[in-house]
């Protein structure tokens, strides 16, 4: 029997732990359902899913960098209606929360997946903002404090389930952003999303990428993430669900202390299939630890 | 539950510059492992935190036991070099499907280039009937005593001309034009393309087992896809190259 | 004696090779001179200095994070008049460049310094814009196009030296920022500074740094830095001194071709008091084994 | 020039829970060695870059090796008590000041903290005259067996009582009220406050060894500063414990 409490509480969804899988780094958990209980899981998090099928960009996608990754996948996925029709039936089988996160290339396309989602019997929607706005030629929604109040807004009137808004790092200030997710009715914010980053093979003499440029992620970034998490825990009133190379209990709990109510596993699965059972053991070995009882005790907890 | 395997090193040398062999214990993986299919190394080393899929070039089911040869091409293969006989290694597998191997086939061709020639050493072992092998190399042969024992004739070409015939593995096949009913092939793309394209010519249907960089190496990420037809090569899909492949029909990749 | 031409041209300014000292990481060379020779050197770049002597944050100071660091120095130095005094005299017995990074919290304070070194035997200046900006109320200047170009103008109007203007990572976008330098007179930019980073020791529950956050460098960066030389590199005209988690010859070639006319080794110094020298011997092997005979065949020669 | 050595590990074994005592080889970094300099272990693993600081503790001029113990506290240390004899180290050393030892002194008193026990060893090595040393743990003591072959008396105390006094080196301090010319002390930063604190109210001079999260380790990143008094504790300047220290007199300090 556990001694410890982990249950937290997002937007009024109870989970049964803090930890999570990040977006597109866990499919909607087939694969990883073949390596550990996806009802261990606080919530899966699952791939971005767009209005209408995205094939998502050429490879390679991949790139390895130092004590990190590039991927520039591209939010490829089977559109809203193959995900219902597979995924939310799979998943529904196991004994977790299941979290959308949710890509479009217009606040239109945003909302036609959360409507559709509105009658599935999924627990919260995950708003990925970072996607480009084709509307506004390609800038990306997550860096303009007034197009994510506007985008959130939008969403949020349709939305039949909670809103987390998730935040892409590749901004000068992440505080007005959240503010403006918060003001346009975010019942939760989720970040860092990737940084913006490249990688040459210099004895080919090109991008390792096809795309040039991939998102970051990995336990590189994580002080990054530690940081902005800060800062956002500081501005807001939300719960905040943080991510950024949690390859570790102890990597959760920085996060925590920082701020975060749960937290999500994301490039730590691909060097550990087990890797987000082995967070939460790490959580529990630590609240046990330390002596406490309930890991709400833990958020933001830091001394002096 | 599947898992990551500890595979104890059971024997490992280099058998050629920057080319090593390494047999590793692990009965799970032996007992349902299949010729072209791969695994994906873990090496866990700070900086490095992709796995490395490596095909499996020879399964020994009595010992328990596979084969992996490998080319020390970066951090990470110099990395897996290191280890010793003896160490335990993090493995994951098998992965991926394998060739397809069909009784009723009776006169195989198998092609093979470079670095990409290991995994035909299982699927040789597997085929029935008449097995011709065709091998292109930059410089040194690998495999091709191996192929040999297991009773193929096998053809050689080296870029240098210093085994074989002078040129490159097309070259030899146009040379030898051999007969068959299936071909199957891996190496480079340029290669695996160009052997597509002299099998559709012969009209033998030809089986590519693709590379591509990989993130998680179960099929999750969707990171290591490859461009295949659902219709035409207008009408394509990405298909995954670590789940849905490594193995493909030549006739389904949009090239 | 050597196969391969590393001269490069900084405005002007010939340096035996592209490979610098990043600011702040090697002092202005005393120390390190007693590990490597400093004539090797293509340039050494001092740290940080301002009019009057600062006194920097409180320690711990330093954090070690994965695959990097952060430090919180804040920008401890001896004053411009001191540095005079004693540091350049030491470096001048040495066959490298000088190049000196100035801070300042005002336009005034940056002037001040600028004009002070307008008499002395140094090569370059280099604009460290990422001080926080006292006046403004302590946002960085580095972080608004109108006021780098404030500020690169009215420094550009008194120097005697020509003017590298040193960018930070942490903005939305790099490009304008580049380019607002450049319409300041900047005669050459370097890039990138540190991105902010933050760590929490989960057992004292603390940061780990007194003054909370600090600058995240080494090679966990390097994918945003190798991003942002690339993006300036395809906007801007002016050579671009490339940065951010150098460590062999193999990552200084990454940025050449990104686009980067010279680069600088900072964290790698840390790890390996020689880095800076096996980065230069890395540089020409590369050269030598794909058979360019000179280093400016290598910038921004990426293939297709 | 110098630089960063290779030294072969001699010796390496736990002698208390998690504390490792090492023997490495370094006739170069033995030559010039004094007491209460350290020196930087270049661990060059991947996501660690930091070379870690470790006090000398011992000094043997013949065989040419030094003795440092430490306590696995995190990764870089955990990973220093995975190496094995044999193997070699990069160490760059000997850095800092050390303690200064002068001869017209004749009664010592030497107190050491924790970890902070080690460089000790090689002070009192050093040390002339009288020399009583007071040691500090939480639980476990080591090196008491060391000081007392050395010629010194030796008191401790412990936090658990289970060796010594129960209570802190102040308590201890404070019970024998050892009369001296000059105090050497290691240990936790509140622990040297207090010497410091209790040496002025006794006249003692008092020398303490600082440490701090440290970068470049010789003095170039000035990451590693403590502050010390220019005339009071107001007009005060940051200096650095790599290069400035680790010794400092503890009136220096602004605590
Ligand atoms: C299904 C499959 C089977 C393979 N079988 C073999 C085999 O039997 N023998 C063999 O020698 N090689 C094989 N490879 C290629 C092998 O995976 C790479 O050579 C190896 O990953 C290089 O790692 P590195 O760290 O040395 O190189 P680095 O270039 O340092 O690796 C950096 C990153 O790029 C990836 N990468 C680099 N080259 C390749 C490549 N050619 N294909 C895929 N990923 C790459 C690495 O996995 C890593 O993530 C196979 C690849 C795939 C996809
Ligand atoms: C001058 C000096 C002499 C020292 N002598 C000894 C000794 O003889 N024996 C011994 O056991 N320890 C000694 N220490 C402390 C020792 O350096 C740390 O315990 C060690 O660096 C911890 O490394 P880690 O990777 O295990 O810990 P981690 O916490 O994982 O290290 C992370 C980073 O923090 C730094 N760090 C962590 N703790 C300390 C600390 N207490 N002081 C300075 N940096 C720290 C590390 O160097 C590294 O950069 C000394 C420290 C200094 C400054
Ligand atoms: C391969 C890959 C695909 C990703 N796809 C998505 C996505 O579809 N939607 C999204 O919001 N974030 C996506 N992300 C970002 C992650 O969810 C996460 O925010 C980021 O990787 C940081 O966490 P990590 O360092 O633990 O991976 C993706 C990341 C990776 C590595
Ligand atoms: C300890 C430390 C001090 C630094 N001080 C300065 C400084 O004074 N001025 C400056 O422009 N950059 C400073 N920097 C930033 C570096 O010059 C460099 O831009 C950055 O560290 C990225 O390079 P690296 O990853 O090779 O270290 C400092 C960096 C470090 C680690
Ligand atoms: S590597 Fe992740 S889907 Fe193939
Ligand atoms: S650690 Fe760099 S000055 Fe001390």
């Amino acid at each position: 029997m556990k001694k410890v409490n982990m249950k937290i509480n997002i937007a009024g969804v109870e989970l049964e732990n803090p930890v999570m899988t990040a977006s597109g780094t866990f499919g909607s958990g087939k694969e990883y359902g073949e390596y550990i209980d996806l009802s261990e899981l606080g919530a899966v998090v699952v791939k971005g899913v767009a209005s209408t099928p995205w094939k998502g960009n050429p490879s390679p996608r991949i790139a390895e960098t130092y004590g990190g990754m590039l991927n520039s996948v591209g939010l490829q996925n089977p559109g809203i209606k193959e995900f219902i029709k597979e995924d939310i039936p799979f998943l529904k089988q196991y004994d977790t929360k299941i979290i959308v996160n949710i890509a479009g290339r217009t606040v239109e396309e945003y909302c036609e997946v959360v409507e559709a989602l509105g009658d599935t019997d999924i627990d919260l929607l995950e708003l990925n903002i970072s996607c480009p706005n084709v509307k506004e030629g390609g800038v990306c929604f997550g860096t303009d404090p007034f197009m994510v109040e506007e985008v959130t807004k939008e969403v949020k009137k349709v939305a039949k389930q909670p809103l987390i808004v998730k935040l892409t790092p590749n901004v000068t200030d992440i505080v007005p952003i959240a503010k403006a997710a918060v003001k346009g009715g975010a019942d939760a914010l989720s970040l860092i999303n990737t940084l913006l980053g490249m990688k040459i093979d210099i004895h080919r003499r090109k991008p390792v990428l096809a795309n040039r440029m991939g998102g970051f992620s990995g336990p590189a970034i994580k002080p990054v993430a530690v940081r902005m998490v800060h800062q956002v825990a500081e501005a807001v009133d939300v719960p905040i669900i943080g991510m950024g190379g949690i390859m570790t209990g102890e990597d959760a709990i920085e996060f925590i202390l920082a701020g975060a109510t749960g937290v999500a596993v994301g490039t730590a699965n691909f060097a550990d299939p087990t890797a987000t059972i082995k967070v939460i053991e790490g959580i529990e070995n630590y609240l046990l630890e330390y002596g406490f009882e309930n890991i709400e005790e833990l958020r933001g907890n830091l001394l002096g | 539950m599947k898992k990551v395997y500890d595979c104890e090193i059971i024997k490992h040398k280099e058998i050629a510059p920057c080319i090593f062999m390494m047999e590793v214990l692990s009965e799970e993986i032996v007992c349902s492992a299949l010729a072209g299919q791969f695994v994906s190394i873990y090496l866990n080393k700070g900086e490095m935190l992709l796995p490395r899929p490596i095909s499996i070039c020879d399964i020994d089911k009595d010992k328990g036991t596979l084969k992996l040869i490998y080319g020390v091409v970066g951090k990470g293969t110099a990395e897996l070099a290191a280890f010793k006989t003896g160490e335990v290694l993090k493995v994951l597998g098998p992965v991926g499907n394998g060739f397809k191997i069909e009784d009723t086939i009776k006169k195989h061709i198998v092609i093979g280039g470079g670095i990409g020639t290991p995994p035909l050493i299982e699927l040789v072992k597997q085929l029935k009937g008449k097995v011709e092998v065709f091998l292109g190399f930059a410089k040194d042969s690998i495999l091709e005593e191996r192929f040999k024992e297991l009773g193929a004739t096998v053809y050689v070409a080296t870029e240098d001309g210093s085994m074989g015939i002078k040129g490159n593995v097309i070259d030899l096949l146009e040379q030898i034009n051999p007969d068959g009913d299936m071909i199957y092939s891996c190496g480079p793309k340029g290669m695996l393309r160009a052997v597509d394209l002299w099998g559709r010519e012969k009209g033998i249907k030809t089986q590519v087992s693709l590379e591509e960089r990989m993130a998680c190496g179960i099929g999750a990420c969707v990171g290591c896809t490859c461009k295949t037809k659902k219709k035409n090569e207008e009408d394509w899909q990405n298909r995954r190259v670590c789940k849905d492949g490594p193995v493909f029909w030549g006739e389904e990749v949009v090239w």
